[in-house]
């Protein structure tokens, strides 16, 4: 059976094609202007490297910013679910998942089966998600990739004092001016990251077996100051990309639904009793 | 008397050189990584422009956020003084200046000499200046130079109710995903700027004549969006180049002092 | 010197007492400039190594703004009070006596007369923001984490979050009069529940009259019947007596000094007000008569002079606050003074109306009625707990009593009424009087929000508009 | 139009069809801002008591003139819809110190709201004990008499009996409506039922009352709800519509009950005179020692209390406990209820929101995950 999930977040979209209990094939692209857009070019990508078509998809689970928007998927799953349950299955021993995406910081507990028993996300302020970085990066004239290499080997970090997003672009436009070392600037940043994700995390409190998804995983270095924050070691994902454990969530959830459905199938009276025990 | 005023504002530098019978030169450079080689570089375009050298211009004067960054000599100006100064010089009849730059938007109600009476900073958010102008339109794919073409009225102009620049952008990009036309969420976001900045014309009780300055001064569908709710007219200045005020405000302090001694 | 604690739960009061005494050593050395001895790091290698440690906590522009000629003296009597304090307040723990946290507008002297340790959560972030380089942030930073959100108020937070990280004692109580506001009041509930202590609420009337005094001076007779029950002894009335004798004594300088200050050139600097309202908080102690009695003899000496604090030759831009002052930077209101020539004469938290209350300290009666009476006119209560007018027609009188120049209104952010009235406040007292205002976004006590150089900033482009 | 329909569709302000009606003959209409707003009485002198709302107020740009970014958008919505004549209809408005960003507005309402001839302050305690009670009463008794001479009206205990009696049994219909939604499968969606509630402040009573019983028959005789995934209980900011709710049970939620100010808080107690005694008296204790708003000081415990017993008799799921931004007792209270009743066992989604909802896609996004998390359970 080919299950699949598709995840359209506010930076990029990604797209996992499971078959049974094994990853076939994931692609990760830029956002398009509309979230269809985006679903489609992606999951045809997966799909065509796959050297499969959408008529073999017996299952799509969408998740992410335009999960609602994705024509060709069957049911959608917010994202906080789907990461958690993509971490828990990348690692049995996931209890913790911190997933840093485009405008949304989101901690996330999950039971020892991979559903959310709680989660926190940030609410009214964009500090401490992946635009920070972005406008961060932007301002330092690097590529967002490279502001973590940048950051190594800072003798002391500066100290950022703005919350709000653009006003510390413009607080490390002057440092920079002043000549402050880009090397502590950007030190100082993926401190401010960490330090701002910890708040977060401590209150949903932080079980152990933590992973940290989304695409600011990929930065070693706010990673590392998270660790320091937080005061614990993050468990490994495996070969499993953290930028697309939404996505493989999704499918994880998409192949539940589609045993759930043929259950019914099978049982056809009692339809409405156990509605409220469907995750759906 | 050649003097040469210097804006360093939060996304542009302006510099002007003011003679004996007006601006001689200007120029408006974008301000990337160092602020100091950005002013040499719009210095360099001005004095070039003005077919003179640094020496042969007698006062320097300096102004705004990034002032401190001018690497010669300067008399220091204030920003609000500058722009009471210049807007009074070009239209006297002006009462209350709404200048609406890159980051600060500042309201300034002055008298008929051209005397700073009150004003008001749009505070410490970024919602309603340009800079939020520059995301909305990286969101929406679009020049900003366009957004003051797409004139709307209000109510049929998509609805931004979200007071952060950050979480604008993903209000837009939910407009997007509903499928709302472009111009009309770009129309919207012209009122939503014309509504704050309305706001803060009010409270300082805006008289007219009412003068707008700075860069988002160029974009007409914010400044509809504010005659709309404010319900007088605002005037934009044809003999100048809205983001210059600053510059020449200084230039003209400047010479203030110098005539003064 | 005194004893220096290293428990962990006296770690903010005995930086202040070290503080205190590093203070007065330093203010006693032949010294206008940290710069004259190399600067900090190599002053630091001089001191004595018990100062080390907190000398590198200390604000060094702090240092050197305390050390200037005009200030020394007054900054010797801050030190003093401050240390002397920190040493009265842990022999009082030593003695085993309960620990009363209670918010700044509440007059201590009926906690001293039961033998109780007051200590006042805003003082924690107060001194704390206003002495060391990372202020109260840690505090603040500690209520965050637990999920307060930012527009609660630095002044309660800070000290919240010490008393969250254990570095001040365990609280035996919480005193809080439902005045001035609610943000004050959630911090106040929500840590009396946190730490299961008593959290004896005074409930202060809306209005400023006959009716309002006979109720809060009822308010008075309860809460001195709870404290009693947490004492476990019945209030000492000649204690009392003792002590609210400072507190008038006290409450007299504290309003000739206020005369003083709408002399021209006005004799008092700055500085003093932050300080004025820290100390107030413990009225009521010879530590706070002290400090008043020095800074009066100071400001007394000046103004028989005729003397001002600016620079000699420069014009005195005379301002009022509006609201709150600042704390995270005292020099700041040096830099005023000295760069332009423009003095802070007066704000919301430091203005005491000509009536305050000298107690009549003839029977308990008289007293606890002259304690309601305070409650009422102590600033911020004052001017937070009734209508509008009240705060307005006050600025009104200070712009025309101290002959001011200009408002200038840092609105402090988390202050929902001052937000709520300030465009009534600005436009009343330029009707009124003429008198422009400027008006910007701040934190009193978190530099993180408007920091030392915005503040300068926005100032300077203020003064240009002159 | 089936007594549901009218009053789930009941307009606001200028477009109240009652208002005009009651206007026509000559009666007065006058405003009120919070819970502690003694109803009974402007009733019983035949005053239309009109809870001030923002329902549908898309900005805030004549109330920023006065107001500030830090003021919660729910008082500037209000002070809004005051600047830009949605209240002129009003012959006066009566102003609580329920919190001070509600309570400032009555000078900038004197200010800048000229059309309202009439203002008055009614001072609440913010703590409750007999003395607080003493107050408040005598703060209830000199508004009646202030309300009666300025309007030169006339007010005997009968009047007060007949409107007190008015006023509960519109509680006790209240109540048999939150009974009903307690049910297995509700009769009655949350939005409906809160529509319906909302409509109760925005009305004359008595008409209401006719309306609200033929609407819980129509209610009765519907077959319930079954297809829901999560029982929800909303509190926290006071809410005067329904999209909050909407969003929440368009994800497959039903909200059942709440702990509102408007909401379930209104209807608990009854005023009730003792034989010969002070009507007044009476409506000053049901209000003033109703379940505290959090705004009273040390009563955290009966908040809490409150919220659990409220939380256990709909056997609800989850909590949604909802704070317009800038609103400090709220931002305070909800955060102090969630580290109690998580531990209990009990989820608790904290959701900070504008009072014209904004940013919709991150709020359903919390909101659908929050469902996905209990409906497991």
């Amino acid at each position: 059976m080919i299950y699949v999930g598709c995840d359209v977040g506010s930076l990029s979209g990604e797209a996992v094609i499971i078959e049974d209990d094994a990853i076939v094939m994931h692609d990760i692209i830029r956002v398009r202007t509309r979230p269809e857009q985006t679903a489609l070019e992606v999951t045809q990508k997966a799909l065509a490297k796959a050297k499969m078509s959408f008529d073999d998809i017996d299952y799509c689970v969408s998740t992410g910013y335009g999960r609602e928007k994705i024509p060709f998927a069957q049911s959608s799953i917010s994202e906080i679910s789907c990461h958690g349950r993509g971490a828990q299955w990348a690692n049995p021993s996931v209890r913790t998942i911190i997933d840093i995406g485009g405008q949304d910081a989101k901690v996330i507990r999950v039971d020892k089966y991979g559903y959310m028993v709680d989660f926190v996300m940030n609410d009214k302020c964009a500090a401490g998600t992946g635009r920070f970085l972005e406008g961060m990066a932007r301002v330092l004239g690097v590529e967002l990739e490279d502001l973590a290499a940048l950051s190594s080997g800072a003798t002391s970090p500066v100290a950022l004092t703005k919350t709000c997003t653009v006003l510390s672009q413009f607080e490390v436009l002057y440092m920079l001016n002043d000549g402050v070392d880009k090397i502590n600037i950007a030190a100082g940043i993926n401190r401010a990251m960490a330090e701002r994700i910890s708040k977060l995390a401590k209150r949903v409190g932080i079980r152990e077996g933590v992973a940290i998804t989304g695409g600011v995983a990929k930065n070693f270095a706010v990673v590392q100051s998270l660790i320091e924050v937080l005061g614990v070691e993050f468990v490994s994902l495996g070969d499993v990309d953290p930028q697309i454990v939404g996505a493989l969530g999704a499918a994880l959830f998409a192949k539940e639904r589609w045993q759930k459905a043929r259950q019914r199938e099978a049982t056809p009276a009692g339809g409405n009793k156990d509605t409220k025990n469907v995750c759906t | 008397m050649l003097i040469l005023g210097c804006d360093v504002g939060a996304i542009t530098t302006k510099t002007v050189i003011f003679g004996d019978d007006g601006i001689v030169a200007y120029d408006i450079t974008a301000n990337n990584g160092n602020l100091t080689k950005v002013v040499e570089k719009s210095v360099d375009n001005v004095i070039s422009k003005a077919g003179v050298s640094l020496d042969g211009i007698d006062v320097k004067a300096g102004t705004g956020m990034g002032e401190r960054y001018i690497p010669f000599d300067h008399i220091t100006e204030g920003i609000i003084k500058c722009l009471a100064v210049a807007a009074h010089r070009i239209h006297p009849h002006t009462r209350t200046i709404v200048d609406m730059g890159g980051l600060v938007t500042t309201a300034i109600s002055i008298n008929e000499k051209g005397k700073v009476l009150e004003y008001r900073t749009s505070d410490k958010c970024a919602s309603g200046c340009g800079f939020f102008l520059r995301l909305a339109a990286q969101a929406l794919e679009m020049k900003v130079e366009d957004f003051g073409k797409l004139i709307l009225p209000y109510e049929e102009s998509a609805h931004m109710g979200t007071q952060c620049a950050v979480f604008g952008e993903s209000e837009i990009v939910s407009h997007i995903n509903d499928g709302v036309e472009p111009e009309k969420i770009a129309a919207g976001i012209n009122h939503s700027l014309g509504r704050s900045v309305t706001t803060m014309i009010n409270r300082i009780g805006g008289i007219k004549d009412i003068v707008a300055t700075g860069g988002v001064a160029k974009n007409k569908g914010v400044i509809r969006a504010i005659e709309e709710t404010l319900g007088m007219e605002v005037i934009t200045l044809s003999s100048i180049d809205e983001q210059l005020l600053g510059a020449l405000g200084a230039a003209l302090c400047a010479q203030q002092r110098v005539q003064q001694g | 010197m005194a004893e220096y604690s290293d428990r962990k739960d006296r770690t903010i009061t005995t930086r202040w007492q070290i503080t205190g005494d590093l203070a007065k050593f330093i203010l006693t050395q032949d010294l206008t400039h940290l710069d004259d001895w190399g600067g900090k790091e190599a002053v630091r290698e001089v001191l004595p190594e018990h100062y080390q440690k907190n000398f590198d906590l200390v604000q060094t522009d702090l240092v050197n703004c305390l050390l200037e000629e005009k200030n020394r003296k007054t900054a010797m009597g801050f030190a003093e009070c401050m240390g002397n304090w920190g040493d009265w307040f842990h022999s009082q723990l030593d003695q085993g006596k309960k620990v009363i946290y209670h918010y700044f507008v509440h007059t201590i002297e009926p906690m001293l007369a039961l033998d109780l340790a007051p200590l006042c959560l805003e003082v924690l972030s107060g001194l704390s923001a206003a002495l060391y380089t990372d202020g109260c942030e840690e505090g603040i930073d500690t209520m965050h984490a637990e999920g307060y959100p930012d527009h609660l108020c630095s002044s309660n937070m800070g000290g919240a979050g010490f008393l969250l990280k254990g570095y001040v004692p365990q609280p035996d109580a919480f005193l809080k009069g439902t005045t001035p506001c609610d943000p004050s009041n959630r911090v106040y509930e929500y840590l009396a529940h946190k730490f299961n202590a008593p959290l004896i609420v005074v409930e202060t009337p809306y209005y400023m009259n006959e009716r309002a005094l006979k109720f809060l001076t009822n308010e008075m007779k309860r809460m001195i019947g709870k404290l009693e029950k947490i004492a476990g002894k019945k209030i000492d009335e000649d204690k009392l007596r003792e002590s609210i004798k400072l507190s008038n004594e006290t409450g007299e300088y504290i309003l000739k000094i206020q005369e003083l200050r709408k002399l021209v050139p006005c004799p008092d600097t700055g500085w003093h007000r932050p300080a004025d309202t820290i100390f107030t908080a413990q009225m009521g102690t010879p530590f706070s008569r002290d400090y008043f009695k020095g800074l009066y003899e100071v400001v007394k000496e000046r103004a028989d002079k005729g003397q001002g604090v600016i620079p000699e030759g420069k014009k005195e831009i005379r301002l009022a606050w509006g609201y709150t002052w600042e704390c995270f930077d005292l020099p700041f209101f040096n830099w005023l003074e000295n760069k332009h020539g423009a003095i802070y004469t007066e704000d919301c938290l430091t203005l005491f109306p000509a009536d305050y209350a000298m107690i009549d300290t003839t029977n308990m009666e008289t007293m606890i009625e002259g304690l309601a009476q305070r409650l009422m006119q102590v600033p911020m209560a004052r001017q937070a707990m009734s209508w509008s007018d009240t705060w307005i027609n006050d600025f009104v009188d200070v712009a025309r009593a101290y002959k001011i120049d200009a408002l200038a209104i840092g609105g402090h952010m988390a202050c929902k009424h001052f937000w709520a009235l300030n465009k009534l406040l600005t436009d009343k007292v330029k009707e009124k009087t003429g008198v422009p205002a400027l008006r910007f976004e701040m934190d009193m006590m978190d530099k993180r929000f408007t920091s030392p150089s915005e503040l300068k900033r926005i100032m300077d482009d203020f003064f240009a508009t002159f | 139009m089936t007594a549901i329909e009218e009053l789930k569709k009941l307009p606001s302000r200028e477009k109240n069809p009652y208002i005009k009606e009651w206007k026509a003959d000559g009666r007065k209409i006058v405003g009120f801002t919070c819970h502690y707003a003694p109803k009974e009485i402007f009733a019983a002198a035949g005053i239309f008591p009109y809870r001030l709302e923002a329902r549908g107020t898309k900005e805030t740009g004549l109330a920023d003139v006065y107001y500030h970014r830090f003021n919660c958008t729910y008082s500037r919505c209000i002070l809004q819809e005051g600047l830009s004549g949605g209240y002129d209809f009003l012959d006066g408005v009566c102003f609580l110190n329920g919190c001070e960003q509600i309570r400032r507005m009555y000078e900038v309402w004197q200010e800048a709201v000229p059309s309202t001839d009439y203002q008055y302050m009614v001072t609440v305690p913010h703590s409750i004990y007999d003395e607080g009670f003493e107050w408040y009463k005598e703060e209830i008794f000199r508004f009646k008499e202030d309300l009666m001479s300025n309007f030169s009206l006339r007010l005997n205990n009968s009047d007060l009996q007949l409107s007190i009696g008015v006023y509960n049994e519109s509680k006790h219909l209240l109540k048999e409506l939150y009974e009903l939604r307690k049910a297995d499968n509700p009769p009655i969606s949350g939005t409906e039922a809160m529509k319906i509630i909302f409509a109760a402040d925005i009305m004359p009573r008595e008409k209401y009352n006719t309306l609200l019983k033929k609407s819980l028959k129509q209610i009765r005789s519907r077959d319930g709800i079954k297809d829901y995934k999560a029982r929800i209980m909303i509190g926290g900011s006071p809410l005067d519509d329904t999209q909050l709710i909407e969003i929440i049970e368009s994800l497959g939620g039903i909200v059942v009950t709440d702990t509102l100010c408007g909401g379930s808080r209104n209807f608990q107690e009854f005023v009730e005179v003792e034989q010969d005694g002070d009507p007044l008296a009476a409506i000053a204790r049901c209000y003033y020692y109703s379940n505290p708003c959090p705004r009273m000081l040390g009563h955290f415990k009966s908040r809490l209390q409150y919220t659990e017993k409220i939380a256990k008799e709909a056997n609800v799921d989850g909590i949604i406990l909802q704070r317009v931004v800038f609103c400090d007792n709220h931002a305070v209270e909800n955060t102090m209820l969630t580290d109690e009743l998580e531990p209990k066992g009990i989820p608790v989604l904290n959701l900070e929101r504008e009072h014209m909802l904004t940013d919709v896609g991150r709020m359903r996004t919390r909101i659908e995950a929050f469902i996905e998390r209990i409906s497991r359970r």
